[in-house]
């Protein structure tokens, strides 16, 4: 069959054979959880609890502060033991809430179960994304409630259900295809009338050809269709999949809903489906641990707030090699230094393996293969050059800001320069220095 | 500047402010006269007469010039000079003068010989001008003489026209083109500069 | 006195002075470097005509000059052809002599040149060139040797000889000395040039 | 378990295996048919300047990185084996050791470290050296023999290009014939003469994806245009497409020479200029120039221009606008 | 000489810069960014054009008929500097937009051996007044072609690890230096 | 004679004409623009030559009156030139307390605890950007940022992994404050002798355990001189310094942590513990 796909992309190993065949499995809550209250995008959420208080599974220990800032939910029923800074898989401690499990999990009374969620108006479907705290699953955790409110000015045409998972290793997404598709649809369908798109298409990579199979058959319900995609990375780059998909091309420094699409991703779709049938919130997400220093590797669906050793031990425990952490995927997620951090609505998988030693450093050689592979057509090699040698400007006007740090120039690099490292090194300067322009 | 002596005022040319390898000025006649000794000397000696007798005039009617006329007024003074140097080398230095061909009218357009007016002779009395300019020729001089040297050695195997070089010596041609010009005293400059740092540092 | 008046006054008087004295300079080296000039024309056809001691200037054109040249006695000994041509980078202007039968070339000599150096500029040069230009046929085209011969007694009195690894520039000479040759032989027939001085010359 | 401490590192942790000394020696494996093309054709004559060249370049290349204060590993990364190489076998057979020496140093000093090094060089140091000699030793550069396979008849012997350019070989029905062209059986500079061994030297290279297609082809495409509108028009003074593309240094020129990474463009649109500018450039000089041919000057050329063609041909980014029309 | 074989010499062959090292000083000077370097190109292009003219009819209606080449020198200068200076304020005045992107670069010019250059080999090759012309033009693209690449090499090597000393004026003589090298290819394609 | 005639009235010509047209356009086509400008071009050599950078001395006039370029840009004129561009703008260093950049981190190799190997680019922002190196999220991070933007070579790396600011060459120009992407630099007068040296928000025991020489918030010091020090987001901050009176710096000292204290100690403590120090070799 004919696949759609972009120009540029790199092909990094797969090793998804680790885990595509375990069924999704609930972990049990820990003994604690320690909550951050930034998960997402904006600025952290308010405390509403503290130390002392009891709270019930679901209750809402954050409220969101601002736009793009979401609600946070405690994933189990105890005591609050403290309100304090704590790690985070950021890098950063931030504010968190530790929570004691009573094991009860007692849930929240007051919520309720609606019989014909189809119904209800787009506002509603919105209200009710957002008080269950619902942010993008795929790595961003971009408050969902956000993404359904495009402007007024940009109609909606499109609803793309993001079901590519390009990232090696990772898994879960496509376990959640495989056992939650009449949930996912069904929210894709929620986001549908969120947005009044006409249409929802879901993109899957070849290499998950029983997903889109059985998403082939069960869209007939839906105006929409499955679309098989090659597999390549970065096939799931918003950008990048709407060009594969559409052909559309989203306007530098723009968004999806300039060209009129919204795109979601799996568990996001379920998570909406979730929030609004019977208003569970964001307590628990789905994540694959996998690596070849992980005993035994598996998909889960684990409670946010639950330390990554707990996750680990779950797992049968770290293999002595292992000398690298990740929360996310290879290509583009973010290296832990202790294991104590906590599982956050963002963490699509945790992984770990034994990282060879990185290869010599040489100056770049001009061999131009970032360039030949950059999914967003930019000159890595001459923008790591700007940024090495401070100059801004020019790496603005060659479009730094455009890179969205997929990895596959450094991926690609014969050079072993650490490209997307400079890149972020330098679209920080730049945003720096536009902030201070600007006041 | 009244602090310095007279013989700091003479040195500075030397090194300091070399015309060439740290003001990177002259640079038209350093490359384009310097593929044997004989002509490169000829056109420092030739500058050399320019520019003292430029300062020396400039220094004396420095007072009488109204600023808006004086590059023009300095203009016409140095292209007098230059004048009478080319006809002297045409007159008696006949092979010499063919040889420098369009280069010695062009001493008018050096930048050391204008600059060191503007900088220096509109300022100061005859007899510092006078030194001012000896340090600066004399820099110059050093300069051509070098690349030339190393450029006539390498080049043709000769220094001052005598064979110098055994018969084993294959001459680099390259050092006589425009090519090896360019190279050498490239890489000049970039010694120049290396000794200043290390000395600097010393210090 | 305005600023302009000023002004004018300096650089009006500063061009006098200058003017004058420039003049006078002028006056002083004239003649010695008109001596200079012709010294070296006088040079060059002393190296490709023997005995040469009276040069007269009987024909002129642009890139062609011809001169008769009379002995110590005032016999004729010859005749001196400037002729200038492009050569492989610039313009090559070169001297050679004819006998007074006007049948034999007898020297040549290259009075300004600006061939590549170490290969192009070797025409310049006795060994490599020159040498072999003694005594060549000139009652028809002369042509090129390649590969060069080391001995002048190895060419034919129509040949010339290639500088190695610069056949251009030979070439460039040769066809220079071709067409003035030819010239010189159109003259003679219109009997532009004469052997004997003629009236009003 | 607490106190193991993982690695710290911005995304992504996974690499290709690709690197840097793995390009340069998928280079010298291709150059390898070429180099005992020319043992085969110039015997020990070859193995001397293969050797020279090769310590030249290496010990050159160690005295700056020990004075530049640099690894000395990266002697290691088989860019100075390839540029003394490509340096070897651009020299004609006939030249002295000596010579053959002092061009090593010069690409390796002035085509290369004075830039700063591996990757940092505008022009290609091989032909940086090879056209220092060809300026300093004008004479000893254009002096040939016969490969040791055909019988020493004369003395010296011209190239093709020579003979095309100066022997009017064409009227004289001299033209070397392009069966030897294509094995190798002429004279020529020690690696330029057997078009085989360079061909079968490209197909290693695009096997293993190495060079830029565009530029080989580009450059070949070109020459070919330019020389066969000339043939066609007057085949009695021109010589055909073919011949020009099998003779001289084309082939390494436009496989192995042009198609370094380091000073060539980087972006594809400009690579297609380069390759165009190339060939046409040695159309121009074969036919019109003074001399015979105008691979190493035409790509120095083009290569002044790489600068200004990466700035210029900047890819379109997704999503950004045309100027609107 | 033809008129295309002066063009392609003044361009290629015997360019300004690379060959009579003449304008060396703004080769270096101004040879750090590419748009400056354009602008100055630009600018040398427009001067040569008017000094070629100019000295052209100075020196075949005054200095030749009167016997005053041993003026050549102080009238070149005089007039050239006048005229530039005259042409700066010109433009000044009637276009600041042209003025920034050429106007400035116009008093560095009135010192340039290469406009007095100009003047003096067109003189010396005793030039007709329409190779002059074409002379003085070609030279001005040959100076633009010369001051433009290098200008873009050396923003590459803004971004290079050039060994201290050599940075600046040292790596743009030696860059010069293999241009001419380069440049060298197309000796004898005007014969 | 009559050739010099010629000659001499040519000239004249020319030097009447030149300056006749000079006088022309010096009074018709003059553009109104900052007389600065003008002055400027005035003390510049006229060379021309290109060296500043700029295209001729009078662009480099017009950067300059328009504060782009610096006053000392004119590599031909040289001090001379320099001071007298300097006097015409009138640029002179008003009198200011002099100030001095301190660091507020005492987190040497030593104290400060590693996260773990870091292989990336070695800039402290570029490893700020993936969370640091060290485990405590607000110290220094000892790749140099600062050292590499001072323009007076007043600041090194020490031997144990801290910048030093060499109080001789530092002009408080602000650099290092800038550079550093943890804010660790600050500016004080001179005469500020009692400095808090660490910027960690975390709380006491998860400081101590970062680094130990964090502030770990135990309060002794506000405590020892509540009117200036207070403890505010788990650190000692210090509200005003004119009003720590010497007699409690003694009481500040006792800083567990050495996270608060003086800046210099005093020559007759080094001079002891230098003794000590030579006791025990």
């Amino acid at each position: 069959m004919k696949t759609k796909t972009f120009p540029h992309g790199i092909h990094p190993p797969e090793l998804k054979n680790l885990t595509e065949e375990i069924s999704l499995q609930p972990m049990p809550a820990p003994e604690k959880v320690m909550i951050p209250l930034l998960q997402h995008f904006g600025a952290p959420a308010k405390p509403l609890v503290q130390k002392g208080d009891e709270v019930s599974l679901g209750q809402k220990i954050g409220e969101g502060q601002g736009l793009f800032s979401a609600s946070v939910h405690s994933s189990v029923s105890g005591k609050v033991l403290s309100v304090d800074s704590f790690h985070h898989p950021g890098g950063t401690p931030v504010p968190a809430v530790t929570i004691a499990n009573d094991g009860q999990d007692k849930a929240d009374t007051d919520k309720k179960e609606i019989k014909n969620p189809f119904s209800l108006s787009p506002e509603d479907i919105r209200d009710k994304i957002k008080e269950a705290g619902v942010v993008g699953l795929g790595g961003a955790a971009f408050p969902t409630a956000v993404k359904l409110s495009p402007p007024k000015d940009s109609p909606i045409d499109t609803i793309i259900i993001n079901g590519c998972e390009c990232e090696p290793l990772l898994t879960s997404d496509y376990r959640l295809m495989l056992e939650f598709p009449d949930e996912i649809l069904k929210g894709a369908e929620l986001a549908r009338i969120a947005t009044g798109a006409d249409r929802i298409i879901v993109g899957i990579e070849d290499n998950k050809k029983k997903a889109f199979e059985l998403f082939q058959e069960k869209i007939q319900d839906y105006e929409g269709e499955a679309v098989l995609l090659k597999t390549k990375y970065p096939e799931g780059a918003e950008k990048n999949l709407i060009y594969a998909i559409l052909r559309r091309e989203v306007p530098r420094g723009g968004l999806p809903f300039n060209v009129g699409i919204v795109v979601q991703n799996v568990g996001t779709a379920k998570a909406i489906w979730d929030a609004v049938s019977t208003g569970k919130p964001l307590f628990e997400r789905a994540i694959t641990v996998s690596g070849q220093s992980i005993t035994e590797p598996k998909n889960l669906l684990v409670r946010i707030g639950t330390p990554f050793q707990a996750v680990i031990d779950f797992c049968g425990g770290l293999k002595e090699d292992g000398n690298i952490l990740v929360m996310g995927g290879p290509m583009m997620g973010l290296t832990q230094w202790t294991p104590e951090v906590p599982v956050v609505k963002g963490t699509s998988g945790i992984l770990a393996w034994n990282a060879p030693a990185p290869g010599t450093e040489y100056s770049c050689i001009n061999c131009g293969r970032c360039i030949e592979h950059c999914p967003m057509a930019l000159v890595p090699t001459q923008l790591a050059k700007y940024v090495q040698f401070d100059k801004l400007p020019e790496a603005e006007s060659w479009g730094i800001l455009d890179c969205v740090e997929c990895g596959s120039c450094q991926y690609i690099c014969p050079s072993k320069i650490l490209l997307v490292h400079w890149m972020r090194l330098g679209k920080n300067k730049v945003m720096s220095s536009k902030q201070k322009k600007s006041a | 500047m009244a602090t310095k002596s007279i013989g700091q005022e003479y040195l500075k040319g030397l090194w300091d402010e070399n015309p060439v390898f740290r003001q990177l000025l002259g640079m038209c006649p350093t490359l384009a006269v310097t593929g044997t000794v004989i002509t490169g000397m000829a056109m420092a000696l030739a500058t050399t007469f320019v520019l003292i007798f430029s300062s020396l005039v400039v220094s004396s009617i420095k007072k009488l010039i109204p600023s808006q006329v004086r590059i023009a007024t300095y203009i016409v003074v140095i292209a007098s000079f230059v004048t009478i140097a080319d006809q002297f080398l045409k007159a008696y230095f006949y092979s010499i003068s063919e040889a420098l061909g369009p280069y010695v009218p062009l001493i008018v357009v050096n930048c050391i010989i204008l600059g060191r007016q503007e900088a220096f002779s509109s300022k100061n009395s005859v007899g510092r001008s006078l030194i001012d300019a000896l340090g600066m020729s004399s820099g110059f001089v050093l300069a051509l003489f070098v690349l030339s040297a190393i450029r006539e050695l390498l080049g043709a195997g000769t220094f001052l026209g005598y064979q110098v070089m055994g018969p084993w010596f294959k001459p680099w041609i390259i050092m006589i083109l425009p090519a090896g010009a360019f190279i050498t005293l490239g890489v000049l400059l970039g010694i120049a500069l290396l000794i200043e740092s290390k000395t600097k540092r010393s210090q | 006195m305005s600023l302009s008046s000023r002004m004018i006054i300096v650089l009006t008087t500063v061009g006098l002075i200058s003017g004058g004295f420039l003049a006078g300079v002028a006056k002083l080296t004239e003649e010695r470097i008109a001596l200079n000039i012709q010294a070296e024309i006088e040079e060059a056809i002393a190296e490709v005509v023997d005995n040469a001691e009276v040069n007269q200037k009987v024909y002129e054109e642009e890139d062609l000059v011809i001169y008769r040249e009379l002995d110590e006695e005032g016999a004729l000994a010859g005749f001196a052809v400037q002729a200038t041509g492009v050569g492989f980078q610039d313009k090559i202007t070169l001297m050679f002599g004819l006998d007074a039968s006007l049948t034999k070339i007898t020297g040549l000599t290259v009075i300004d040149q600006n061939e590549t150096p170490g290969l192009g500029a070797k025409i310049e040069d006795w060994n490599s060139f020159l040498q072999f230009w003694e005594n060549k046929d000139a009652t028809g085209q002369l042509t090129l040797r390649k590969p060069a011969a080391r001995t002048p007694e190895e060419l034919s009195a129509a040949e010339i000889n290639t500088i190695t690894a610069a056949t251009i520039s030979s070439k460039k000479v040769l066809e220079i000395v071709n067409l003035s040759l030819e010239k010189v032989r159109q003259l003679i027939q219109e009997g532009k040039i004469a052997k004997e001085e003629q009236d009003g010359d | 378990m607490t106190d193991k401490l993982f690695i710290l590192q911005s995304s992504p942790h996974f690499r290709d295996k690709d690197s840097v000394p793995k390009i340069m020696y998928v280079v010298i494996i291709a150059l390898l048919p070429a180099v005992f093309a020319s043992l085969y054709f110039f015997r020990l004559k070859a193995v001397g300047l293969y050797v020279s060249c090769l310590v030249a370049c290496l010990v050159t290349e160690a005295i700056f990185l020990w004075v530049r204060k640099k690894p000395l590993q990266s002697l290691g990364d088989g860019s100075a084996v390839i540029t003394a190489l490509l340096i070897a076998m651009t020299l004609p057979p006939t030249i002295s050791l000596e010579l053959a020496v002092i061009g090593s140093v010069v690409a390796i000093a002035i085509g290369k470290q004075v830039f700063g090094g591996l990757g940092y060089n505008i022009f290609n140091p091989a032909l940086v050296g090879r056209a220092f000699l060809q300026t300093a030793f004008p004479v000893a550069m254009t002096t040939w023999f016969p490969p040791a396979t055909l019988s020493f008849d004369t003395a010296t012997f011209a190239t093709p290009l020579g003979n095309l350019k100066f022997e009017e070989a064409i009227a004289q029905g001299t033209l070397t014939p392009l069966k030897d062209l294509f094995w190798g059986n002429t004279g020529g500079c020690l690696g330029e003469t057997s078009a085989i061994a360079l061909l079968i030297g490209a197909i290693i290279l695009f096997s293993k994806k190495t060079i830029d297609w565009r530029i080989p082809l580009g450059i070949i495409l070109a020459l070919s245009v330019f020389t066969g509108i000339f043939w066609l028009a007057n085949p009695d003074k021109y010589a055909s497409p073919v011949f020009h593309a099998l003779a001289g240094g084309l082939l390494i020129g436009a496989f192995f020479m042009a198609t370094d990474m380091v000073t060539s463009p980087i972006t594809p649109k400009g690579t297609w200029i380069y390759a165009l500018g190339i060939g046409f450039m040695v159309g121009l000089i074969r036919l019109f120039g003074g001399f015979p041919e105008g691979v190493m000057y035409s790509i120095l050329f083009m290569n002044t221009f790489v600068p200004l063609l990466n700035r210029y041909s900047r890819p379109k980014i997704l999503g950004e606008r045309r100027k609107e029309s | 000489m033809e008129l295309a074989a002066i063009f392609i010499s003044a361009v290629l062959v015997q360019n300004f810069v690379l060959y009579y090292f003449l304008g060396i000083c703004p080769f270096l000077g101004v040879s750090k960014k590419i748009d400056s370097a354009f602008s100055m190109g630009l600018a040398v292009t427009f001067v040569m054009s008017i000094t070629a003219v100019v000295s052209w009819l100075i020196n075949n209606l005054i200095l030749i008929p009167f016997g005053l080449d041993y003026l050549q020198i102080v009238s070149f200068i005089l007039v050239i500097a006048s005229l530039v200076q005259l042409v700066e304020m010109f433009i000044r005045k009637i276009s600041p937009p042209l003025y920034q992107a050429l106007g400035i670069y116009l008093p560095l010019i009135t010192t340039n051996c290469a406009i007095m250059g100009l003047a003096l080999i067109a003189a010396l090759n005793e030039y007709s007044f329409v190779e002059t012309v074409i002379f003085g033009f070609s030279s001005g693209i040959g100076f633009t072609l010369a001051i433009v690449l290098i200008a873009g090499i050396r923003e590459q090597l803004d971004l290079a690890d050039v060994p201290e000393p050599l940075k600046g004026a040292g790596i743009a003589l030696i860059v010069a230096g293999i241009m001419a090298l380069a440049f060298n290819g197309f000796i004898g394609m005007l014969t | 004679m009559t050739e010099i005639l010629i000659s001499i009235i040519t000239m004249t010509a020319l030097g009447f004409l030149f300056s006749v047209g000079l006088v022309f356009a010096y009074k018709k086509l003059k553009v109104e623009e900052d007389p600065k400008i003008e002055q400027v071009s005035e003390a510049l050599p006229q060379a021309n030559c290109g060296a500043c950078g700029y295209a001729g001395c009078r662009a480099f006039a017009e950067a300059v009156a328009k504060g782009e370029a610096e006053v000392n840009g004119c590599p031909v004129g040289g001090e001379d030139v320099t001071s007298e561009i300097a006097n015409i703008l009138g640029i002179e260093a008003p009198e200011v307390v002099k100030q001095l950049a301190r660091l507020h981190c005492r987190g040497t190799h030593e104290a400060a605890k590693d996260k773990g190997p870091y292989i990336g680019i070695s800039t402290c922002h570029a490893a700020h950007l993936i969370g640091g190196t060290k485990q405590c999220s607000f110290g220094c991070l000892h790749s140099g940022d600062c050292v590499r933007v001072c323009p007076f070579d007043a600041l090194h790396m020490g031997e144990e992994g801290l910048p030093v600011v060499d109080e001789d060459k530092c002009t408080a120009c602000g650099k290092c404050v800038d550079a550093c992407p943890r804010n660790l630099f600050e500016l004080h007068p001179v005469s500020q002798e009692i400095i808090v040296f660490c910027r960690s928000l975390d709380r006491g025991a998860a400081s101590r355990k970062a680094c130990k020489n964090a502030c770990i918030a135990c309060g002794i010091c506000a405590r020892a001189c509540p009117e200036a020090i207070v403890m505010e987001n788990n650190i000692a901050v210090i509200t005003d310094y004119k009003k720590i009176s010497p007699d409690k710096i003694p009481e500040i000292e006792k800083c567990p942590t050495d996270a608060i204290g003086r800046l210099h100690k005093d020559t007759n403590e080094e001079e002891k513990e230098e003794e000590k120090k030579e006791d025990e070799g």
